[in-house]
Parts: C-alpha cells; structure tokens; sequence
C-alpha cells in the first residue's frame, strides 16, 4: 500500500447538501415548533389558572372583608360591591371577562391593592430581579465550583469538609439561613444594612444611591443564594462524580491545562444541561423563597406580593404574575430543551 | 460484597430502630406532653431541653424518626422514580410523547404550586396518604428535566447504541446500561427529595394538610423558627437539622460507593 | 531528559511491573516495547504525573488501586513526588503526552480549535498561530470548528499529536502516536515528530516495530513485568537471537498466515451473503458516503482501505444499523441467485474502532460479555454453550476471576479491543464488521486474532469486512481489497470508480 | 447593571422613592414610625387595605367629624359641636370654621353631607350609614342629620368612625376603590400625605399649617417597614423613634436598651368557638369543654409573660362596658366537666374515651396559622380528657368556608372585644368565621337591642352588665386568654394604649391626638 497517493489523503468532501431534508433545517423547524407549541401551553396556562384560583374557597372581596374591624356588609351592599369590583357572574363570565381584557392587552386590577397589576408588578419585579440577578452567580458558581471540588475527589479533603457543611445548610428550613445571616451580619457584627432596600436617608447623588441599595441587598442576596446553593453542590457534585473519570480529564491534566480552566471549560461545560435545566425548574422556587427573604429583610419585591395574592384572591393580580412567570419559565424551558438536546450530542 | 452486606445491616438496624420505638410508643414508655417548663434548656430533667411548650425535645426526636424516615423515604423513591421514568419517556419515547411528557411538566412548573395545595386541601382529608401522595405530586415535575439532560447524553453513548441494536428495549437498557451511569445523580435527586420532603411537610400543615401534631423532624425545626432570636434554636434546630443532614449524608455517600469501589482517584490538579 | 530509576508499579495484589530503570537524554528517543497489557501507558501516565494512585516505600502486596515506589525524574523534577504546582508548571510547558486511547481523548465541549488555541499563550496572534499548527498537522479546515464526538480516528490521532507538539516540549512521551493513522499521514507524522528531535528527549511506546526502527535510537523490551533488553535500536533489530529480531521476525513475517489472493473462481453475478445496495449518507450537510455498493459472501472477507475520514468508521456503523440509513440499502442473500432480504442489525457484528467507547463504563469484563449473552439469548442468537473462558481464550485474554471483575474502563487499550471481538463472537454473527480490529495490538496477539478471524471464516463461513490501514492485516485476511476514499468504493487507491 | 435597572425602575415608578429623597435635610428629622407589615396602601378611606392599622395611618390623614382624646372620651373633631335633639331622632352639628383640606379649599357643611350620601352610595366598611334618615344643610359650617331610630351608640359608632371626604374631588370619581391617585389621599386631617412608596412600604406624611386641633409636633411623620430586629437594631442607632407593635416576647431586649415601652391588653380575644349547630347545641356541652380546658395552663405553656388571661363574660378589664360583677370564671375542673357530659347523655368506655351513642367522638378543631401553638396545647388537653381530636390549622379563605359550612365541632380564633358595643350583634350572633356564630338567643340578643336604644351611658353599661352575665354562663364562646401588645418609644414621644381602642377599635398607642400639640 506504499503507493497510496498523497492526493488521497484527507480530501475534503465538499458536497454540500441544502434542502428540507437536512438535519439543520429540521432542527430549526424543531425548535419554530416548539415555540408554538409553548405559545399554546402558555394559553392553557393562563386558562387554567384563571379557573383553578376561582374555584379555591373564598373570593376577594370575603377576604379582604375578613377583618373583625369592619363592619358586616348587608347582602344587598355585597352583590353590588361585587358587582363594581367586576367579580360579579360565574366562573365562567369572570375567566371570560379576564380574558379578553388580557388579549386586550390589559393585565388587569388588583382590588386589595387597588392598583393596577401591570404598575404592581412593574414596582416590584425589578428588587426581586436585583435578588435573583445577584444570587444567581453566587449560587450556581458557588454551589457548581463546590460541586466540582467536592467530585473529583470523592472522599478527599474538600468532600469531607464542604458535603457535611452543605448538607447541614440543606437541612436547614429555608427561613433559617436568611434570619440566622441577619443575625450575624446586622445584629451582632453590624456591618450590613438589617432591612428594607434603601437606607431611610438615601443619598442624593446617584452613586451614593446606587451603593446604599447594593449594600442593602447584599444580605438577602446571600441569604437567596444559601438556600438554592446545596441544590446546585449536589448536582454538580454527581456530575463530576462521572466526569472526573474520563479520559479527557486526566489528558487535559496531562496536557498541563490550568485548574481553573480545566473546572470552567472541561467540567464545568459538561454540567451545562444538567445545571440549566435545574435552573430552569428552580425559577418558580426561587420567587417563593424570595418570599422568605422578603419578610427577614423586610425587602420589596414579588414573593410577598404573589404570596398574598394567593391568600388574598386577588385573581387578577396572581394572573398577572402566572402570566408573567409562565413567560419567563416557559422560554427558558424552551432554551434548556433545545440546548441540552443539542449539547447531549457532543457526548 | 463486603459493601452490600454492611449497608444490608445498616437498613435492618434502622428498621429495628423504628420498630422498637413504635413499640416503646404504643407501650406508653414514651410520652411527650406539653408542659410548664417551657423553653428549658437542656439539663438533666431535659436532655435536649424543651420547646415553646414545653414538650421534650429528645423524646420528641425519637418519636419523630419513624415518622420522618418512613415519609422522606417513601416520597423521595417514589418521587424520584416518577421523575426518572418521565425523563425516560421524555428521551426515548418518540416525539410525541416526549413533548407531552415535557408540556406537562411545564404545566407543573408553572402554576403556582400554593394554588395546587389549596384546591387539593379543599378537597382531601388531611393525614400521612395525603401528605405522601401531595408531596409526590408537587415534587416530581422538578426534576425531570434533570434527569432527561443526563440521561439524553448517556443514552447516545455507543454501549447503549450496541445494546438497542441488539434488540434490547429500552427498559432493558436502562436496567444494565444506564442505572449505573446515573447512579450519582440519583443520589443527588434523592437527597433533594428527602430534604423536601422534611421540609416542606411541615409547611403543608399549615394549608390544612396535614395535622400540626403529626411529628417530624421537619415539623420540629419548623416550630423553632419563631425562637431564632431567644437563642432556644440551639437546641430546638439544631438537633433535628443534624439528623436530617446526617440521613442526607447517607443516602448521598449510598449514591457513590458504586463508583468509587471501580478505581481510586489520586491527587486532583 | 528522562531518568527512571528502580521503579515498580502494582495494582492490587497484582504486580504490574518492577525495577524499570532506563534512561533518555536530551536529543534521543528511546522506543518502549512490549506486549499489550503489560503497563506502557500506565508507565506513560506515571511519567506525567497523572496517574491515580499512591507512593509507596516499599512493596506491600495488598492495598488497592495503583501504588508504586522508585524515582522517575523528568527534567531534574521527580515526577512521583514532587508537589502538584510543580508537576503542573511541567506539563503546562516542558513535558508532553500523546495518549493512546482515542475515544474520549478530547473534551467533548470544545471545538478542535478550542482545544489547540487554549495551549497557546494569549496574544494577538494566538487565531494566526493556531491555524498554523493545525496546517502543520495535517488538520483539514473543515473539522476545526466541529466537537470531537463527529471526528474520526485518524483526525483525533492528529489533533492529539498537534496538541501534544503545541508548546515545542523538551521532552515528548508517545504512546502510539501512529496506531490510528493511514500511510500518508502516518508519514507526515514521523517527520513532524522527528522535526524537533535533536532538542528532545522522547518516549516512544509502540506496538510498530518499523516505526521503532524509523525514529528510536535505542529500544527497551517490558517482558515478562521486566525490562529485558536494551540496546541501541538498530543493533537490536538485527542482534541475531535477540528478542526484538525474534519479535520483528513475527511481526513481519506473519507465521503461517500467508496472506490470501483472490481465488480464480469467477463471482456469480448475484452471489450470496452481505450486499450492500447503493449507500450514502450525509453528516451535517456533508456527504460522507456516496453510492456504496459491495457485497461480501460468507466465508470470504472484504478489506476495506482508506484514509483518514474516508468514511470507514461511517460506513461500519451504517451497516450494523448504529446510525440511521439515508438512502440505500443492506441485504443478505441467502443462496447464490436467490432473492436478497432485508439484512438485519442483529445478524452483524461490530468491532468498534474506539473500544473504550464501546462499552459501558460501569461494567466489569464479565459484565461486558454476560449481557452480551443475554441479548443475544433474547433475540435467540447465541447458542448456549459459549462460555466466558472459552470466549476469553480465543481472543487471548486472561480468564482469571480478578481479570474477569475489572472494569471495562480500566482495561488498557489490547485488552480492550480484545474484549470487544469477543464480544462481537458471542452473537454468532453471519457477517463480523470490524473497524481497526488490530490498531492497539502487539504483533503475537495480532496474529492471534487474525488466526481466529481465519478460522472464522473457514468453520463458521463468516462473512468479514475489515476496515484497515494496516497492509498486513488487509494482506492476511482480504480475500478482496478495496478502497475507501472521498467517499466512494473504489477497485484501487487511484481515482478508477469500482 | 442589576442595581441600575433597580433604580432606574423605583424611580421611574415610584411616586415613592423620588419623593421620599426631596426630604431637606437641614429640617428638623422626621418622625420614623415602623411597621412590621409595611404596605398598608394608598392612605384614602376607600382604597387603603382593609385592617385597622391602615384605618389608623388614614386617620392622621383624614379627620373624622368626632375625635378621642387620650382617655378615649369623645371631643371634638371635624365638628365642633354636636347636640342631640330631644326626641332623639336628629343631631345638629357645628363644624370648625377654619377646617381646610390639604389643597386649601374650606371644609363646608356640603363635604358632610355628600360624604354621607356618597357612602349610602358606595359601602363604606369601616361604618354604615344605613341608621341615618336625611341630611338638611343648615349654613357652611351647620348642618342636621336625621337617624332614622333613636340609638345611643351613634356618636362613637358613625360621627367617630367615617372620615369625611372632599366633595370637590370625590364628586366625579364614580368607582371609589380604584381611585387611587394621590389626590384620593387629599383630606383635612393634621397631617397630609406627601409621599408613597408602595414597594417599599414607605409613607412620608408631612404637617400641615393651622389645623384647628392643633398644631402637628412633628414637621415630618414618615411610616416605614422594618422587622422587629431591624427595628431595634434602627433604634438604638437613633434612626427610629417608634416600634408600632413589638412582639411581647421580644420586650426584654427593648427594656434593656433603655426605650419606653407602652403595653397593655389587645383585647382580641383568644376564644374557643363551638358550633352551636352541631354537637355543641346544649350550653351544658360547652360548659363541659369550658371545664376540661385548663386555661391557666394554656397561659403559662403558649403565653408565658405575653398574655393575660381573659374574662369569659364578653368585656375584658379596661372596657368602659365591663361591670365589676365577677362572672363565671371556669377554673380547671375535669371532674364537673364529666358530670356535665354524663348529664347530658355522653358516656365514657374503659379505655377513657368520650362516645355519643356507643360511637367515639371525634372533635375537629380548625384554626389559622397564628394559632397553631394554643390550638396544639388544648388539643393535648382534650385528648387527655378522653376526646379524640383532629387538629387541622388552614387559611384563612378557607377556613372561613369550612366554617360557614358548618363542618367542624371547634374554632380557636381571636377577635376583638372593642368599639362600640353596637358590634356585638355582629360580632356574637353573626355569621362570621371570627364572629360566634351563636344563633339569636331571645334574652341575650334582647339586651343588645336595649342598649343600642337605651338613653345613657348609665343604662347601657346596666343592661351589658347582664348581657355579660348571660354571655359567661351560655358561652357562644369561651374566652380563653388576652395577649399583650407592645409599643416602642424613644424620648421623643410616648403615650399609653387608648383604652377601648382608636376609633372603630384598634387597639393601639398611636392616636392622631398624640401627634398634635
Ligand atoms: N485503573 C485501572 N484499574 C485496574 N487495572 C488497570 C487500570 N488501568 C490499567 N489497568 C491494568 O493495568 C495493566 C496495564 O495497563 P496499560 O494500559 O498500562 O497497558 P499497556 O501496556 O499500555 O497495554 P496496551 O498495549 O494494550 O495499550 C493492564 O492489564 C490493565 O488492565
Ligand atoms: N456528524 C458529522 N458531521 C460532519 N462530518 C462528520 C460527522 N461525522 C463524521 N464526519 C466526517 O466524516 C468523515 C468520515 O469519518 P469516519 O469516522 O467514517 O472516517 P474513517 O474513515 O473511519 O477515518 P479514520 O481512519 O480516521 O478512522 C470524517 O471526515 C468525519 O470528520
Ligand atoms: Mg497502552
Ligand atoms: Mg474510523
């Protein structure tokens, strides 16, 4: 075989192929489909939500009447009461009404809080995202690098001290971390800012403003993050588990390649579609456990407002937040699937 | 083998445990009532101390662990299952299913699963089925997608490929091929499973779900809460919290004897 | 420069090998030499620092993992016990491997540009530099964007010896840096290694005694858990008596496996066995196959040749139904003349190119074979009386219970490879597709293999399509040889359409 | 970037944190009230949440027509006067002449009556005025309301309870609950809203000039959420001058720090409901349960050093209602508790265990999650008394409809026992899951109709007397203990809990009156 042509060697296929039938374009129809399909459960959603808040028991306007100080509404005064506040009419009409007032663009009227739901949300949502925004690195680098860590080395030194460490936090409920951070942090060291978003006597100048929130939403950014992080540690570390294993880590180790990079762009990219699609399922609990840290910090924000919504049946105002989480989660979601899909192919 | 016997024994001395205080229990040697000595620290009348009324904690703690272990055992497997066979659907099952599988767990994940509670509330009578059967429902969807990212990416390796050309099937495969590669993570879904459901049992007692007497660990550190600040959560939280983690520690280190008995890794970067 | 010095490596109770000591001073290449198993890579990873397990003063028998004791020096540093940072400072910039199993050498999440640009040091000229490299090594354009999972064996051999050249090291370890090339670029690859030669020290474990020959000065012999013989490497080579002649006699002279010429009856016009219908298939928008067609009777063995990313790896896949069929189709006929049926997967076997990947991580040996045994038992292919010992004789692999429990990924890479033709005997296939089946195996076990697929074909009337780059190999077994490029099945290497 | 969109959004939004920052800082430093909860919403009569506490920040905001001076006695508010006619069927008012809303325009004669009006119109529900029969202007600052029966309770019940609105403003506003710009919180009140930050729940009030009460103490009284220990921590750092309410438990840490602390009975009542349509329809029952609770224990295990324990005849000490005659107090006594059943025809089987009709009884306890820690003492005592109890502790929304469904043997709620005693039919007989649902009973609901027409205070408190009485031995619930509330002051101001509550009820130190000088 000594006279194998070097023209032989390693041509190029150059035949390129387009048309319906390649995998690329069925890729992409894959993921347009997808999308409507999500558009639809996005419908459905919101259809459903609208009818099982209804049929929960109570309505607003009990509620918001429950207190002992107010006086007993004659039924008379009820039904018109109800009336006005648009609650009046069956389930139906009600989810009907709603209903066309959402593709109208209108997200509707929070009766307890007599504000618009749009307005509501848009109050709160951007503390809640300072929270979630700031936890998140700390909590999916954090609790991912840990993992990382605590994986290669099953048994060693960093499995031994940090998994009792994390699995003490996870056993923790969630309250504890954020008044137990507060504690420390704002009561018996007082280094940081105990509550609120702002200090009573915010600066003037941007700047100052800027680093009186930062500083004030240090401690329930930690305390957010300390919740979701051993969800993360665990994940990462049982990934790593049957990562650390393979070849291509002890050849990049052979190759010389730097320990951070070998964390970041060997293991870490391998964790990509496990650690998304965790995220992606953590976002609603992540809205709920920032009602925690609202209350321990007394901080703005969603978790309250969708919490009380549900207690409150303010039906308006939990759509409103359905609408918008159900948005938020389902696009992620669509990202997530279509990604690790795609990543899983790499092996 | 060494192994399987010792974690044998390990089960058979827990279940032993539970059993005896089952019995010690209905015997009547065990008795946890309220009392005036509330928030006692621990001494010798009280080892662990009381709560804030005035129950002992350690007997509290031992009544608590049948309880506990049996619930977070049997939501966390069984949620755990469900998720895992759902995330199978979702990568072997063919299109159709797989999107269906995928849409309900985005239903799931969407509606506030408070509102989910309540209606259930409204319609169950409270007690431990309930309590399972709600944790199970509540918790499953979470981790599918999880599960489904590992699992697509174990399931095109070449042995799996070997094993469907063969003719297995996909329970076949999953049986011998892929239960092994997703041990860990197993492991790790599990320990999430038990810690939610310890933790989030307690909370469903306030939604009507579940009587607030019925005691578990969670239930314990759930009641401490409110002494965060008077410095009684040391020993109110933190026992219970100690057993859990130690139980979530188990079954974490269950999830990896597997790999680590196959080779033993050296010194890392 | 290399120095090892009394060095000894067990794993388990087993004894791997002892009191190594060699010796490789700058400018020279010392040829490592041994049976398959007998612990070249471990010894490689040992140099480097990489492999898992422990120090130890002396030999105690019973621990687990790897222990080992001795000293092994590379550049002044003692590999074995120097602190982490420093073995790390080493291999970032003065000591470099080329590893021997190809399947997950690379990081699945990074181009193969990734993976040479990430060795360069930061500069402007890191893109400029990067394609330079890859030229170098022969690395087409088209895969430098692409993830490692679609790269053939061939293209991972030379992204890996580019990688391992990419930082000009002063000293090279190869551990058969050649098993997975075709002639050309095994070529390029020789010339490129001895490019450099005279400022390094290298390492060369090998299965090939030519390319000993080609590029050692001096050879050493693991034999028997020992080295044996050393010497300078041509003297060795013709030393008359000396182990290496006896070794290169065998390896050239292929004992009694004369090599087979097409025999002079005439082919039917529709003979019996495997026939292949007009395949192609396309990856990613990129035609891989066009129009294939062959056919290959029972009993008789197509070679199939080629070079690298030719399509082989592809087209062995495509026939045992592990990737989708485009267009075309496979058929078995039954009898000369009779109508062809659709042939199933199930019928063929593969012998995988990347053995590793083949089998499952978790698995034991025992593992490995026993659910091959139970597929097979299933779908009612494989008679009862295959026994694990006897599958594990014929393909010249110990049989003992500790070998039997190891695990698949444990195994180096001969034994591996041996593994998975066993493997591919349980089902009793009518047609074995064997992709590379001898690229990791020393010359007896070689022959061994090549005696058995003989066998095979003489009393099972197997049907055999081998897909090589090996002349011996397509020597010994083609009854008929093709070619394998752009692509396209053709009757010789130049470009006349079979 | 995250804390710029923050920002850039508060203050795109807020109303709040733009107008919050304007505050001058060379002016005197501004009042810092906290509270716990924070977002009591836009402080306007028809839009605020609806709970005493936002009634309370209301008040600084808008007057009523009769105020409370610190005793809790009436005394003038947005009238100067008020006479009742002799017949008893009318009142003439005197309005203050220089009264001003905030904007300036004068408080006329023509504000009272469109602000009764409006409410007929639009339910107020904080206080009807379904009692009243016509309206005649008699001047600017004159006006005569006609009731439509003769009841004494009026004066406190609607004069001191309905904040008078701004005809000009509230005139064209059609749908008064979503009316919840700023100028919904324009009113004549001492102090007037200057900024709101719903997110952050912050209110900054500022004084307004000449009010005819008198003149504000403070320039500025800003309201702002903070937790207790936050609360503290601000305080000592001199940056907060009152804890609106303390947890009682938490009180140590106040007193050590050397702050002034105001406690006192909230008067909302722990009490055991029954259901009166169920198996508690003899009084004898109830009785019987009263007997098998020890509440003394209660006290001391749920409510140690927080509570007091509570009347069992309706009034709790310190109601200008309650008469000194002792009522039946229910002391622990397990052994009267078994003769009552057994009198009643239940029977007790060997293992100890209550039955009615050779079947067990099981009690079904239902209670919200403030009460779960008494709710798991007194199912304890039950048990031990050889009741089998389901304990089951839900929301609010739905227990209010397990309980209008009837479906439980036993509540733990609290409700208040302040305000007028007008609300006792309410609170007693009414249909509520906070109220005793107790069905009309002809003696006791005889004696809440005399009081509300009685002619004097001297009558009304004879005739509650006997209501008291009655309330004791019947039993529509039993009152078990009384929690304490806590308020917070540093030197700046203080002031004890008005007793009988602010205005409608709410028990609480912070009246408008202590504000003004
Ligand atoms: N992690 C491991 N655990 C157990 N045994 C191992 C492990 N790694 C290697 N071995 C065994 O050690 C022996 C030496 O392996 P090694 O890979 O060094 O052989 P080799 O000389 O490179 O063989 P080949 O030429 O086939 O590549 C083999 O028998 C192999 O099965
Ligand atoms: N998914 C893919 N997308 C694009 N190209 C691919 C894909 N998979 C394989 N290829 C290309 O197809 C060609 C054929 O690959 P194959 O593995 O069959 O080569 P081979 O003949 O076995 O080469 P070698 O001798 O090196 O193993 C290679 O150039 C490879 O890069
Ligand atoms: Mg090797
Ligand atoms: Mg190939």
């Amino acid at each position: 075989m000594d006279n194998a042509s070097p023209s032989l060697l390693d041509h190029p296929v150059p035949t390129e192929i387009t048309g319906a039938g390649s995998p690329a374009v069925g890729r992409f129809a894959g993921l347009v489909g997808g999308f409507v399909l999500r558009l639809l459960i996005f419908c459905f959603v919101i259809v459903l939500c609208a009818m099982l808040s209804r049929m929960m028991p109570g309505d607003t306007l009990q509620v918001m009447l429950s207190t002992d100080l107010a006086r007993g509404l004659g039924t008379g005064e009820a039904q018109q009461l109800q009336e006005t506040m648009g609650l009046g009419g069956g389930i139906a009409s009600q989810v009907w009404a709603y209903l066309s007032r959402l593709l109208a663009g209108d997200l509707g009227y929070s009766i307890p809080h007599a504000a618009p739901v749009l307005q509501l949300l848009l109050t709160a949502l951007p503390w809640t995202g300072l929270l979630i925004l700031g936890a998140m690195p700390v909590f999916l680098i954090g609790g991912a690098l840990a993992g990382i860590e605590a994986g290669q080395l099953p048994g060693g030194s960093v499995d031994r001290w940090v998994t009792p460490v994390v699995t003490m936090l996870a056993s923790l409920p969630p309250f504890t971390g954020a008044v137990l951070l507060l504690l420390v942090f704002g009561i018996l060291w007082p280094v940081l800012p105990t509550g609120g978003a702002e200090p009573l006597f915010p600066a003037m100048d941007q700047l100052g403003r800027a680093v009186g929130v930062l500083r004030h939403a240090i401690l329930p950014m930690l305390a957010l993050a300390l919740h979701e992080l051993a969800r993360f540690y665990f994940l990462a570390r049982a990934e790593t588990l049957n990562l650390a294993q393979r070849d291509f880590i002890v050849n990049a180790r052979a190759r010389g390649i730097s320990p951070w990079r070998l964390r970041w762009a060997y293991i870490g990219r391998s964790l990509i579609p496990a650690c998304l699609s965790r995220l992606s399922d953590t976002l609603t609990g992540l809205v709920s456990a920032v009602f925690f840290v609202e209350i321990v910090f007394s901080y703005p924000g969603t978790g309250y407002l969708i919490y009380s919504a549900i207690l409150d049946r303010d039906y308006d105002l939990l759509q409103g937040a359905v609408v918008f989480m159900a948005g938020v989660v389902l696009l992620m979601n669509w990202l997530v699937d279509g990604l690790s899909g795609h990543l899983a192919r790499r092996g | 083998m060494q192994l399987a016997s010792r974690r044998n024994l390990l089960f058979a001395a827990v279940i032993l445990l539970c059993l005896a205080i089952w019995l010690a229990e209905a015997v009547g040697w065990l008795e946890y009532h309220s009392s005036r000595a509330v928030l006692a620290p621990p001494g010798l009348g009280h080892w662990l101390g009381t709560n804030e009324i005035g129950q002992d904690v350690l007997i509290g703690l031992i009544l608590a662990t049948p309880t506990t272990l049996t619930l977070a055992m049997t939501t966390a497997v069984v949620t755990v299952s469900l998720a895992v066979g759902a995330a199978s659907l979702v990568v072997f099952g063919g299109p159709f299913l797989s999107a269906l599988m995928l849409r309900c767990v985005d239903v799931l994940q969407v509606v506030p699963t408070m509102l989910l509670l309540l209606l259930v509330a409204a319609l169950v009578s409270p007690g431990f089925t309930a309590l399972f059967l709600l944790l199970v429902l509540t918790g499953w969807s979470d981790d599918v997608r999880v599960a489904a990212a590992v699992l697509r990416r174990e399931a095109l390796r070449e042995n799996v490929q070997y094993a469907r050309v063969m003719g297995a099937g996909w329970f076949y495969c999953w049986r011998w091929h892929l239960f092994a590669a997703l041990r860990p993570l197993l492991g790790a879904l599990m320990v999430q499973n038990i810690r939610q459901a310890a933790l989030k049992s307690a909370g469903l007692a306030f939604l009507g779900l579940t009587d607030p007497r019925l005691l578990t660990w969670g239930s314990m550190m759930q009641s401490a809460m409110d002494q965060l600040y008077t410095g009684a959560w040391m020993w109110l939280l933190l026992p219970p919290a100690a057993l859990l983690s130690l139980l979530l520690h188990t079954t974490l280190k269950l999830g990896d004897r597997r790999l680590r008995s196959g080779a033993v890794l050296g010194p890392v970067f | 420069m290399i120095r090892v010095d009394h060095l000894c490596l067990w794993h388990g109770p087993r004894t791997i090998f002892r009191d190594v000591s060699f010796e490789v001073p700058k400018g020279q290449t010392l040829a490592l030499l041994g049976a398959s198993g007998s612990g070249k890579t471990s010894l490689a990873r040992l140099l480097l620092g990489v492999l898992p397990g422990r120090h130890v003063k002396t030999a105690d028998q019973n621990g687990d993992g790897f222990r080992w004791s001795g000293r092994a020096e590379v550049l002044g540093v003692d590999m074995l016990e120097a602190p982490l940072a420093e073995q790390r400072k080493l291999r970032r910039t003065d000591l470099s491997l080329i590893v021997q199993a190809l399947s997950d050498a690379l990081n699945p999440h990074q181009t193969v540009f990734q993976h040479v640009a990430e060795l360069l040091p930061h500069s402007r000229r890191r893109t400029s530099l990067a394609l330079a490299l890859c030229k170098r090594f022969n690395i087409p354009e088209r895969i430098l964007h692409r993830y490692p999972a679609t790269l053939s064996g061939g293209e991972i051999q030379r992204v890996l010896t580019a990688l391992a050249l990419a930082r000009d090291p002063q000293v090279l370890i190869l551990d058969e840096p050649t098993a997975a090339l075709d002639h050309g670029n095994r070529a390029l690859a020789v010339a490129a290694l001895s490019a450099g030669q005279a400022q390094r020290s290298q390492l060369l474990i090998t299965h090939d005694f030519d390319l000993a020959a080609q590029m050692a000065d001096r050879m050493v012999i693991l034999h028997d858990k020992q080295l044996v013989d050393r010497g300078p490497a041509v003297e060795m080579l013709m030393q008359p008596g000396g182990r290496a002649v006896v070794h290169r006699t065998r390896a050239t002279t292929q004992r009694g496996i004369a090599p087979l010429v097409p025999g002079p009856e005439p082919l039917p016009t529709s003979p019996s066995g495997l026939v292949i219908q007009r395949l192609s298939h396309q990856q990613t928008g990129t035609l891989v196959l066009r129009d294939i067609s062959a056919a290959v009777r029972p009993g008789r063995c197509l070679a199939i040749f080629g070079p690298s990313g030719g399509g082989k790896s592809t087209l062995a896949r495509l026939l045992c139904g592990y990737e989708r069929l485009q267009t075309g189709r496979i058929l078995w006929r039954a009898r000369d003349e009779a109508q062809p049926r659709i042939c199933h997967p199930q019928e063929l076997a593969l012998v995988s190119q990347h053995p590793h990947r083949a089998m499952a991580r978790h698995m034991s040996v025992r593992d490995v074979l026993s659910d091959a045994m139970r597929l097979c038992r299933r779908i009612g292919r494989a008679g009862h009386d295959v026994d694990i010992a006897g599958l594990m004789q014929r393909v010249d692999l110990p049989h003992s219970g500790a070998f039997l429990s190891r695990r698949a990924a444990d195994l180096s890479g001969g034994e591996a490879q041996r593994l998975t033709i066993a493997r591919a005997l349980v089902s009793r296939p009518r047609c074995m597709i064997a992709d590379e089946p001898t690229a990791s195996l020393d010359s007896d076990t070689r022959d061994t293999i090549l005696k058995l697929f003989r066998r095979l074909m003489a009393q099972e009337q197997l049907a055999l399509i081998v897909f090589t780059h090996d002349p011996k190999v397509a020597e010994a077994l083609g009854h008929d040889i093709r070619f394998l490029s752009e692509g396209q099945l053709r009757l010789s290497p130049s470009g006349v359409a079979a | 970037a995250a804390a710029g969109l923050a920002l850039g959004a508060a203050q795109y939004f807020g109303l709040g944190a733009e107008a919050l920052m304007a505050a001058e800082p060379d002016r005197q430093r501004p009042l810092v009230i906290t509270d716990s909860k924070g977002d009591r919403g836009m402080l306007a009569p028809y839009v605020h949440r609806k709970n005493g506490i936002a009634y309370l920040y209301t008040s600084y905001i808008f007057d009523t027509l009769v105020s409370q001076d610190a005793d809790g006695n009436s005394v003038p508010g947005l009238a100067r006067t008020w006479t009742r006619s002799q017949d008893g069927l009318s009142y003439a008012l005197e309005l203050q002449r220089d009264a001003k809303w905030h904007d300036g325009t004068p408080v006329t004669a023509d504000d009272v009556a469109f602000t009764l009006r409006y409410m007929a119109e639009h339910p107020y529900v904080f206080g009807s005025v379904k009692a009243l029969a016509g309206i005649e202007i008699e001047g600017v600052h004159d006006l005569r309301i006609h009731i439509k029966r003769a009841e004494y309770g009026l004066v406190e019940g609607l004069f001191s309870a309905i904040p008078i609105l701004p005809r000009h403003i509230y005139e064209g506003v059609k749908d008064p609950f979503r009316f919840a710009t700023p100028e919904a919180a324009v009113g004549s009140g001492p102090y007037r809203l200057a900024a709101y930050d719903k997110a952050q729940g912050r209110y900054r009030l500022e004084a307004t000039e000449d009010h005819p009460l008198g003149r504000p103490r403070f320039d500025q009284i800003w309201i702002v959420k903070m937790g207790p220990d936050a609360a503290l921590q601000a305080m000592s750092a001199g940056e907060v001058d009152v804890i609106s309410y303390l947890p009682p438990d938490r009180l140590p840490e106040a007193l050590d720090a050397g702050f002034a602390v105001e406690t006192s009975p909230s008067d909302h009542v722990l009490r055991l409901g029954f259901n009166h349509r169920g198996q508690f329809q003899k009084k004898e029952l109830r009785q019987a349960i009263a007997y098998a609770v020890d509440r003394s224990a209660l006290l001391e295990i749920a409510f140690p050093g927080v509570a007091e324990l509570a009347e069992t005849g309706y009034f709790q000490p310190g109601s200008k209602w309650q008469s000194d005659e002792a009522t039946e107090g229910y002391a622990y006594d397990p052994a009267q508790a078994r003769d009552l059943l057994l009198a009643a025809g239940w029977t007790q089987n060997s293992a100890g265990r209550w039955q009615t009709q050779g079947e067990e009884i099981r009690l079904r306890l239902l209670t919200d999650g403030r009460e779960v820690k008494p709710a798991r003492v007194i199912a304890e005592q039950l048990e031990a008394f050889g009741f089998a109890v389901d304990l089951r502790v839900m929301e609010v929304a739905a227990l209010r409809s397990l309980v209008a469904d009837g479906d439980y043997d036993l509540t733990l709620f609290s409700s208040s026992t302040l305000g007028d005693p007008g609300n006792i039919r309410r609170r007693v007989f009414g249909r509520g899951w906070n109220s005793d649902r107790f069905p009309a009973d002809p003696k006791m609901a005889g004696l809440i109709k005399a009081q509300a027409v009685a002619q004097g205070q001297a009558e009304r408190q004879e005739i509650l007397a006997r209501f008291q009485h009655l309330y004791a031995e019947n039993l529509p619930s039993y009152m078990l203990v009384n929690p304490l509330m806590a308020t917070v002051f540093n030197d700046k101001l203080s002031a004890p809990f008005m007793p009988g509550g602010v205005a409608i009820g709410i028990p609480s130190a912070l009246h408008k009156s202590i504000f003004l000088e």
